[in-house]
């Protein structure tokens, strides 16, 4: 298991690095004359050509990729490379601010934004994937699944679109304020304003989310329902709620686990489209509005930073699944 | 989005039945797939005749009617007898721009999802069948292409298509169809590899080994046709991942450029103008089109995975 | 948070003090928050709040021109030499900075307001501006650049510190002399604007100019000063406790906060807020979106409010010579950009616009409310509809007999999208082939600026704002197409290298006249007459309010609401 | 009264497509208290799912029960769910086939055990562990301690068909139904459950009912009899009665196909220099020190190697047995021997050239195609060695197109010989393997093998997925294909009964070595090593004199494993 996790962590970090060596020249290419783009507007040559020195524009590519490696040049009193604690990932000239900096105070928005998110689709799939699987082909059965195709069926632009228009703006133009159309509250501040203003969103990312993983959920019980160990513990006299949540669903996890951290990561790496729609300010918004305004250095920044959470994610779970399998393994 | 098949997809291995025929034959029955299949035949349906509403209606699909679809303040009209669904903004008739933007999703889906099918297909084909190093490298590779983040790597692509003089390298469409591609050929990747590895331990395999053919003989014979029906249905499952896909890239202005109608663009114009508020058919139309499309496909999907595994329906 | 002001609301329309006065930005962040920065009509917005200058206009309840009497602010009164070219400007008693800074404001903080203008790390586009009404300045800028590097503060501080601008001193703390290099009938008027304001050189020298960590630590020298601030998310203004009214005739500073939303990112949220009542006033909203203008008209909302002034909507044409594409090279004749004036139909621009209430079309180069404005229309059309027939014809005569084709690249906001479309529709008629590409609202700027981009025509949607009303024509006249004032090059806005000699002769006149009106008339015929950019609508300005805002005042320089003169209810 | 008694039972499957399968067709039997009762019959005869309908466990929704079925005189056909539940645990045990498939994966088996209890009375937890441990003892756990909080993985195959027999007994029900509860086991593992459960039986007083489609298992333990085919009962009574005179023809059938004689392999001769070595001619194929060892360099160190140092002979027209318990390195042999897999010691050769050895780096060797062709393999499983989505036409077709530039005329004869020659009928060259039964499946493997005229077969459990009828029809097979050609078999298998009709010479692997070899008759009759014989000990149906093993007389010699 030890050796397991330690070469599937030399993995990732080359998966890592071939992420970071493409996006650097990837945006090198895409983002053309980058002191334009990064400079204070107005500016004139000069301050480009200051900008320009300052992040060794002018050298070959291979080289700026050498100094973001490295520790790199310090730019307005921080350091821009990588070798360095906690790792600079640039400077960000269009915000003036150093880009780790600007991800991590971004990170607390997203993080509540998937985490509330994944608590709701689970809980829900959970129940309705079980309640359909335990009748195959019943009403109940029919009906789960009809919603569930519709809920998949939806952009999650849409349901964003449409959560936002009729339960922001519909209600509160009849004076029901229940929620916010926008914006975010620290947790610390007021748990109770956090989880109302972040209800829309999570919505709007579970509608989605539930739709794909009530038919996980049944599915996977459904074959671990066709298996002996559950006749097994029929044949004990086991109450049929425990047959099925405690038995069936217990092994029918894998598939939901597996699916969940991919799903999760990349919510964490950045809900693009939610966090627009919502104006929720984290790492998705940070990482289009950077991009389409060719502030590269959080580009390249937001991109390796989906990468690590994917990355991490995909690790825990594969680490989870590994123990749990490591229980069941058959040969 | 859903990476549910290469969990069980082991499944589709058993397929009840070998014949292309009697397979289809019990794919029809099923009524998901009869539903998905009307629906998505009613639109590719009316994709194709698009350009005949067009010229029955007498508008283009970038025409604008200014004097006769605008007041004088600009606010588009509702449905009428000449614009059966209203127009948008500028004066152009919001059905025949839904009817173009099925086109742009099917012609945006369709070969993405296929091109990702087949590039998938073949390294998960090489991963599976060769293991070792080739899986090794292969794996990486789909590691990598896994861990980039959709939409700022399609936008870094965007910017990296701009040409010096402005234009474009490849047109746009292209473009959006090659990084949904791009992006989605990892699923199909993982589930080839998957199920190859689990043929190649095959007995049948093994024999066919025995009797001399060589690797490539066995994939062609005994891998290739015992995975393509699961690689059929996946593709089926992929495509309205892809609609999706292309719509949301439009949607956020980097995926089919305005003019050019695509439901995620026109469903972003209606939004961004609040024209829907005054107009809901200019957001209405692309979006009962995408939503429809995309429960059309996956109700397909549903129904023949229903067939082809028996635990996924109902008995 | 409520309103502590037993005064807030009340009866009727009489304003309040009290209250919070919450703004919906669409942008997700202010683009600039420095006074040298702060060149867009939202970040002044803004920083009327939390800056003074020298002299300002004091806001007006009818519209955008008629805030054109320019008071005291800072400077309680002045004196002009005969000559005209030396400003002599006493300070008011007991002003005080707040925030980071809360000493009183003196003379040396104007100076060292001007003097950090050229520093290479905080580029101020109004740079041309001072180089015509500060003696020395232009000197001093060129030695600050030799001498100091980007993201060298210690250097920066160092210089300044160490050098002089001959035409700006403080012989006292409470006098501010300027001297120009020639006289300027609107010296004034560009004091008006906040680049000089002045500046707390023991704060500002610590940060990085415009860095997250300056707006954090903010010195303000307006009626509020910034207690809580989040890029992305909000920024709060509080009124500074104990404020002198009696000292700012201009700002009544009515509301007690001034929050501003950064949480809306499509104009349709950033409506549905004001429409719910979740916001009272919109920034960086450059037109509310016509359906929502329709909903307040229908209704006869008074919610509503628009004036002339707002600006102008122009194909900017890339004259720099040094780019050569086959379009580029095709607008440098005559006739091609007689064609495209011709070939646009400013009819159906007005109507995507939102129709009357929003614009209405524009044939020359400055607009309704700017001095030297007479109606003129070197190529008029059948009710501005165009001529695609005399277009066609023009373009034969340039060479082009089988159409032409340009690059175009537009801003991606609703506005300029449909007038890039419609223009790319209607031109169509006339043969032209327009290409778009989109760009993003940031990366617009520097797109059009850089020579290797090769864009033939920029649409904006709204392409300029005048820096103030009335006589601000030297902003286009003799700043933008002034060769002289702004030489081709980056950092020029717009990235014009419109080069007409004569044009330039009648700015230099204008500048020194007493009398410039009809000289800049003559300079608008000329360039208008000669397309430099193909003029297409004159906007007026369009803000909805929630119903809670009472005391509606138009600000001058911002052209947008004024902040510290609306007053909300309850 | 009987303790469980079934009157009439009829179960029916509804389709979704097609028409209904009635599995049942009134089925009646009755176990009393302290007896056992064996249901016996082929596969597919409806034996488990008219135990499961009786018991309301048959899980599938379109099932349709009728009859009845008496516990204690209730009826439990209609029963309430919960009624069931009730008793299914407190009143009923069940122990299935596969323990395996049977135990929670994911869970410890002291937690499994302890749901058996449980489920059905609230005790202190302590009270439940010294109960479960308890149990786990008397059903022969070696340290239950130490192996309580363990999970199934863990375990052996015997030992969590044991932990199934403490879940089934932990409340002490008067009845326990066992569905095919050892055939997934070794033949020594198989011996022990059947005396554990013996035992308990005589402890407790059970009634049991026990399943299975092995009448020699069920010799030993059956004190009453049922013979089931298509859903109906074909004979039932007493044991005894049955074994010594089945009254219908279908049981004789059974039992003839169960009775296995030695090999009579014509002309054995024991070589003078042999131990035991028949031969018919000259040594053809030679393995020498042969080992092997999975997994990377550095995992080796903790497992022990899965063969190691094997050598012998095989000759020409020779059937050479290979048996051994599960695990032991028959298949990794007889992959070393096919060709198919490196050895990481020794060398095989045909006629003195080697082909396969040590020090590759492979993944798979590469034979070069001559002798490719000479070696051939039958694998296990008939469904899956076959091609699913190709016709027989092409999969037997392969090797000629390979190996041999044939014009389809030609080709079609060779086919049509081909299928003779496995006594197929050649219309089934243009079938699909799913339209083939099992027997028809395994002649077209070994069709397959032949075509490129083999010296050397290799079958792995080439019968053992068959029923009975099926196996002896392809061992026959297997002898004609020797007499008539002279191939030279390496037939695997774990079942002795088998090997011993069928083979010249057996060589019993332990633990991957070669613990003793020698002419089939005399390892049978006196096996020289201690695990030899405890393998040819555990052969069930002693208790009814089905088993002489080695008779050399082969007249009564019934095997069957
Ligand atoms: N769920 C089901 N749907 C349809 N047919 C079924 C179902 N379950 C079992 N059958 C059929 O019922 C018949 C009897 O099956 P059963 O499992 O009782 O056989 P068995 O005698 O126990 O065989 P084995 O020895 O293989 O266990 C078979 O033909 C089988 O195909
Ligand atoms: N591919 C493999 N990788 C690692 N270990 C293996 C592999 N195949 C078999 N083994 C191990 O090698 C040993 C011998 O296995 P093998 O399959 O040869 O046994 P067998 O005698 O054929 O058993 P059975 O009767 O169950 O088929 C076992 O311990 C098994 O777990
Ligand atoms: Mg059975
Ligand atoms: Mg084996």
């Amino acid at each position: 298991m030890l050796t397991y996790v330690v070469r599937r962590i030399g993995r990732s970090a080359l998966t890592l690095l071939i992420v970071l060596l493409v996006t650097f020249v990837l945006t090198r290419i895409a983002y053309r004359n980058p002191a334009a783009t990064l400079a204070p507007r107005n500016a004139d040559q000069q301050v480009m050509d200051g900008i320009t020195k300052a992040l060794r524009l002018d050298e070959p590519w291979h080289l700026q990729l050498v100094h973001y490696l490295l520790r790199g040049p310090d730019i307005q009193g921080a350091a821009v490379g990588l070798l360095h604690w906690p790792p600079a990932l640039g400077y960000s000239f269009r915000k003036q601010t150093p880009v780790t900096e600007l991800i991590l105070s971004k990170v607390p928005v997203t993080a509540s934004l998937a985490l509330g998110a994944v608590v709701i689709w689970m809980t829900f799939s959970l129940v309705t994937g079980v309640l359909s699987a335990r009748r195959p082909g019943s009403v109940t059965d029919k009906v789960i699944s009809a919603v569930a195709y519709v809920g998949l069926s939806l952009p999650t632009f849409l349901t964003g679109i449409l959560l936002s228009y009729f339960l922001f703006f519909k209600l509160a133009t009849y004076g029901i304020r229940w929620f916010p159309s926008s914006g975010y509250v620290p947790f610390r501040e007021s748990p109770f304003e956090w989880a109302r203003h972040l209800l829309l969103p999570w919505l709007a990312i579970a509608i989605a989310e539930i739709g794909i993983f009530q038919r996980v959920v049944r599915g996977s019980m459904l074959e671990v329902l066709s298996a002996d160990y559950i006749r097994t513990a029929r044949a004990k006299g086991l109450a049929e709620r425990r047959v099925y949540f405690d038995h069936a669903l217990r092994s029918a996890l894998n598939p939901v686990i597996t699916l969940g951290g991919l799903e999760l990561a990349a919510i964490l790496g950045g809900a693009i489209v939610v966090e627009t729609i919502f104006g929720l300010d984290g790492v998705g918004r940070l990482a289009i509005e950077s991009a389409l305004s060719g502030d590269y250095p959080v580009v390249i920044g937001t991109t390796l930073f989906a990468s690590v959470v994917f990355i991490l994610s995909t690790l825990t779970v594969d680490v989870v699944t590994r123990l749990r399998d490591h229980a069941s393994v058959t040969h | 989005m859903s990476d549910v098949a290469p969990a069980r997809a082991t499944l589709f291995l058993e397929a009840p039945e070998p014949e292309v025929a009697g397979l289809a034959r019990s794919v029809l029955r099923d009524r998901s797939v009869r539903i998905g299949v009307t629906v998505v035949g009613v639109v590719v349906l009316l994709a194709v005749a698009a350009p005949l509403v067009a010229a029955l209606v007498g508008h283009g699909p970038t025409e604008q009617f200014q004097s006769e679809a605008l007041d004088s303040s600009g606010v588009p009209i509702g449905p009428s007898s000449s614009f059966w669904l209203g127009a948008d903004g500028n004066g152009r008739d919001v059905l025949v721009r839904v009817l173009y933007g099925a086109r742009v999703s099917l012609l945006v889906g369709i070969p993405a999802t296929t091109i990702a099918m087949v590039i998938g297909t073949l390294v998960g084909l090489l991963a599976g069948f060769f293991g070792g190093w080739v899986d090794q490298v292969l794996s990486q590779v789909t590691d990598v292409v896994l861990s980039f983040p959709f939409v700022v790597t399609a936008l870094s692509l965007v910017a990296l298509n701009r040409t010096e003089d402005g234009s474009s390298r490849v047109s746009p469409v292209l473009l959006v169809i090659g990084i949904v591609a791009a992006f989605s050929w990892t699923y199909f990747a993982r589930l080839t590899r998957g199920l190859t590895a689990e043929l190649r331990s095959r007995p049948f395999v093994e024999a066919s080994e025995t009797i001399g053919s060589g690797s490539w003989r066995i994939i062609r014979r005994d891998v290739l046709p015992n995975i393509a029906p699961a690689v059929i249905v996946y593709w089926a499952v992929q495509l309205p991942t892809n609609i999706v896909a292309e719509a949301t890239l439009s949607f956020l202005g980097i995926g089919v450029q305005a003019p050019t109608p695509s439901w995620g663009n026109m469903i972003a114009d209606a939004q961004r103008t609040s024209l829907y508020q005054v107009q809901p058919w200019f957001l209405i139309g692309p979006a009962v089109g995408l939503v429809a499309t995309v429960v059309g496909f996956n109700a397909i999907s549903n129904g023949v995975r229903n067939v082809l595994d028996p635990h996924h329906g109902t008995r | 948070s409520g309103s502590a002001d037993p005064n807030a609301g009340g009866g009727g329309d009489k304003p309040g003090y009290g209250g919070t006065l919450k703004i919906a930005s669409l942008n997700s962040d202010l683009d600039a928050l420095d006074t040298l920065t702060g060149y867009s009509i939202d970040s002044w917005q803004i920083l009327r709040a939390i800056s003074r200058q020298l002299v300002t206009f004091p806001g007006s309840p009818k519209d955008l021109g008629s805030d054109n009497k320019i008071q005291g602010d800072l400077a309680k009164s002045w004196d002009v030499s005969p000559d005209g070219k030396t400003y002599t400007f006493h300070l008011r008693d007991n002003v005080h900075f707040s925030g980071s800074a809360t000493r009183e404001i003196v003379a040396g903080d104007f100076v060292y307001g001007v003097k950090r203008f050229c520093d290479p790390n905080k580029q101020v586009a109004a740079i041309n501006y001072f180089n015509l009404i500060v003696s020395g300045f232009e000197s001093y800028c060129d030695e600050f650049s030799k001498q100091v590097k980007v993201g060298d503060l210690a250097a920066s501080k160092a210089f300044i510190d160490s050098h002089d601008i001959a035409g700006i001193q403080a012989p006292d703390d409470k006098t501010v002399v300027l001297t120009s290099p020639s006289k300027n009938y609107d010296t004034l008027s560009i004091l008006a604007m906040n680049f000089v304001s002045p500046i707390p050189e023991e704060v500002a020298s610590k940060y990085v100019g415009d860095s997250l960590e300056y707006r954090k630590h903010y010195p303000s020298s307006g009626p509020y000063e910034i207690s809580d601030y989040q890029p992305g998310n909000r920024l709060i203004l509080t009124k500074v406790k104990d404020y002198d009214h009696a000292g700012d005739p201009a700002r009544k500073a009515y509301v007690d906060e001034i929050d501003v939303d950064f949480t809306a990112n499509s104009e349709d949220a950033v409506v549905q807020k004001i429409q719910s009542g979740e916001a009272d006033l919109s920034l960086y909203l450059t037109t509310p979106p016509i359906a929502t203008i329709q909903q307040y008209t229908r209704s006869k909302s008074p919610d509503i409010h628009s004036s002339d002034g707002a600006g102008a909507s122009f194909a900017f044409l890339n004259t720099n010579p040094k780019v050569k594409t086959p379009g580029s090279d095709a607008l440098r004749k005559l006739k091609v950009r007689q064609a495209l004036t011709y070939a646009v139909n400013r009819a159906h621009l007005q109507q995507i616009f939102g129709g009357e209430l929003v614009a209405k079309p524009l044939s020359q180069i400055i607009i309704s409310n700017q001095l030297g404005y007479e109606d003129i229309d070197p190529y008029p059309t059948d009710g501005d509809q165009g001529d695609p027939a005399k277009a066609k014809q023009l373009l034969a005569d340039a060479g082009y007999p089988a159409g032409i084709a340009f690059n175009v690249v537009y801003r991606s906001n609703a506005l300029a999208e449909s007038e890039a479309t419609t223009l790319k529709e209607d031109v169509a008629k006339s043969g032209i082939t327009l290409n778009l590409h989109k760009l993003s609202p940031d990366e617009a700027y520097s797109y059009v600026q850089s020579v290797s981009n090769p864009w033939d025509i920029a649409i904006n949607g709204q392409a300029f704002a005048p820096d103030w009303q009335g006589d601000s024509t030297r902003m286009l006249l003799g700043g933008w197409l002034d060769s002289d004032g702004a030489p081709c090059g980056p950092g020029n806005p717009g990235a014009v290298c419109y080069d007409n000699k004569q044009l330039n002769k009648l700015a230099s006149q204008a500048f020194a006249s007493d009398d410039p009106a009809p000289v800049w008339a003559q300079a608008d015929e000329l360039v208008s007459t000669d397309l430099p950019w193909i003029p297409l609508l004159e906007l007026r300005k369009v803000v909805i309010t929630s119903d809670r805002v009472r005391n509606y005042t138009w600000s001058n320089v911002p052209v947008n609401p004024d902040v510290t003169n609306v007053a909300v209810q309850g | 009264m009987s303790v469980f008694a079934v009157e009439d039972l009829r179960v029916t499957f509804r389709q979704r497509h097609g028409a209904d399968v009635e599995a049942v067709k009134g089925v009646s039997f009755a176990v009393e208290a302290g007896r056992t009762l064996a249901i016996v019959g082929e596969s597919g005869s409806g034996k488990s799912v008219s135990l499961l309908a009786a018991t309301g466990l048959l899980n599938t929704a379109g099932a349709v029960v009728q009859g009845r079925a008496l516990h204690h005189g209730t009826d439990l056909v209609g029963a309430s769910a919960e009624e069931l539940r009730r008793l299914r645990g407190s009143q009923i045990g069940f122990v299935f086939q596969d323990p395996q498939a049977n135990l929670h994966p994911l869970k410890t088996v002291g937690a499994q055990v302890a749901e058996a209890i449980t489920s059905h009375r609230r005790e202190p937890r302590r009270q439940v562990r010294a109960r479960v441990l308890e149990l786990l003892d008397e059903v022969g756990i070696r340290e239950p301690r130490r192996r309580i909080d363990d999970y199934p993985v863990q375990f052996s195959g015997g030992m969590r068909q044991r932990v199934m027999i403490a879940m089934a007994l932990a409340l002490n029900p008067g009845l326990l139904i066992a569905d095919e509860p050892t055939t997934a086991l070794d033949v020594t593992v198989q011996a022990s459950i059947l005396d554990l459960l013996r035992g308990l039986q005589r402890d407790h007083g059970t009634a049991i009912i026990f399943v299975s489609h092995d009448l020699a298992v069920v010799s030993d333990i059956a004190d009453d009899i049922v013979v089931m085919r298509g859903g109906v009962v074909v004979e039932s009574g007493d044991a005894d009665e049955v074994y010594g005179a089945p009254a219908q023809p279908y049981t004789r059938e059974l039992l003839d196909a169960a009775v296995r004689g030695p090999a009579a392999g014509p002309d054995v001769e024991a070589g003078p220099d042999t131990a035991g070595g028949a031969t018919l001619g000259d040594p053809l194929l030679q393995v020498s020190g042969v080992g092997h060892h999975y997994g990377h360099r550095r995992a080796r160190a903790d497992t022990p190697p899965a063969v190691s140092d094997v050598s012998f002979d095989l000759r020409r027209g020779e059937i050479l047995g290979l048996v051994g318990e599960s695990g032991s390195g028959k298949s990794t042999l007889g992959r070393i021997v096919a060709g198919l897999l490196d050895p990481s010691a020794g060398s095989v050769s045909i006629d003195g050239s080697t082909y396969t050895s040590t020090g590759r780096r492979r993944a798979r060797p590469r034979l070069d195609p001559r002798t490719r062709g000479r070696i051939q393999v039958v694998f296990q499983d008939p469904y899956s060695s076959l091609n699913p989505r190709r016709r027989v036409r092409d999969i037997l077709a392969e090797p000629f197109d390979l190996h041999r530039d044939l014009a389809a005329q030609e080709l079609e004869v060779e086919l049509e010989a081909l299928v003779n020659t496995v006594e197929l009928a050649p219309s089934i060259l243009n079938r699909f393997p799913a339209h083939l039964s099992g027997g028809q499946r395994q002649r077209v493997a070994v069709a397959r093998a032949l075509a490129l005229s083999p010296d050397v077969v290799v079958a792995d459990e080439a019968v053992s997925a068959l029923d009975i009828t099926t196996q002896s029809q392809i061992l026959a097979l297997i002898r004609r294909l020797r007499e008539e050609r002279g191939i030279s078999f390496l037939f695997i298998s774990h079942d002795l009964g088998v090997v011993s009709e069928l083979c010249d010479r057996v060589l019993v692997l332990n633990g991957g070595r070669v613990v003793e070899q020698g002419r089939t008759e005399q390892v049978f009759s006196a096996a020289r090593d201690p695990y030899t014989r405890l393998l040819i000990d555990s052969i069930p149906g002693k208790r009814r004199g089905l088993v002489r093993a080695g008779a050399p007389t082969g007249e009564e010699g019934r095997v069957h494993v």
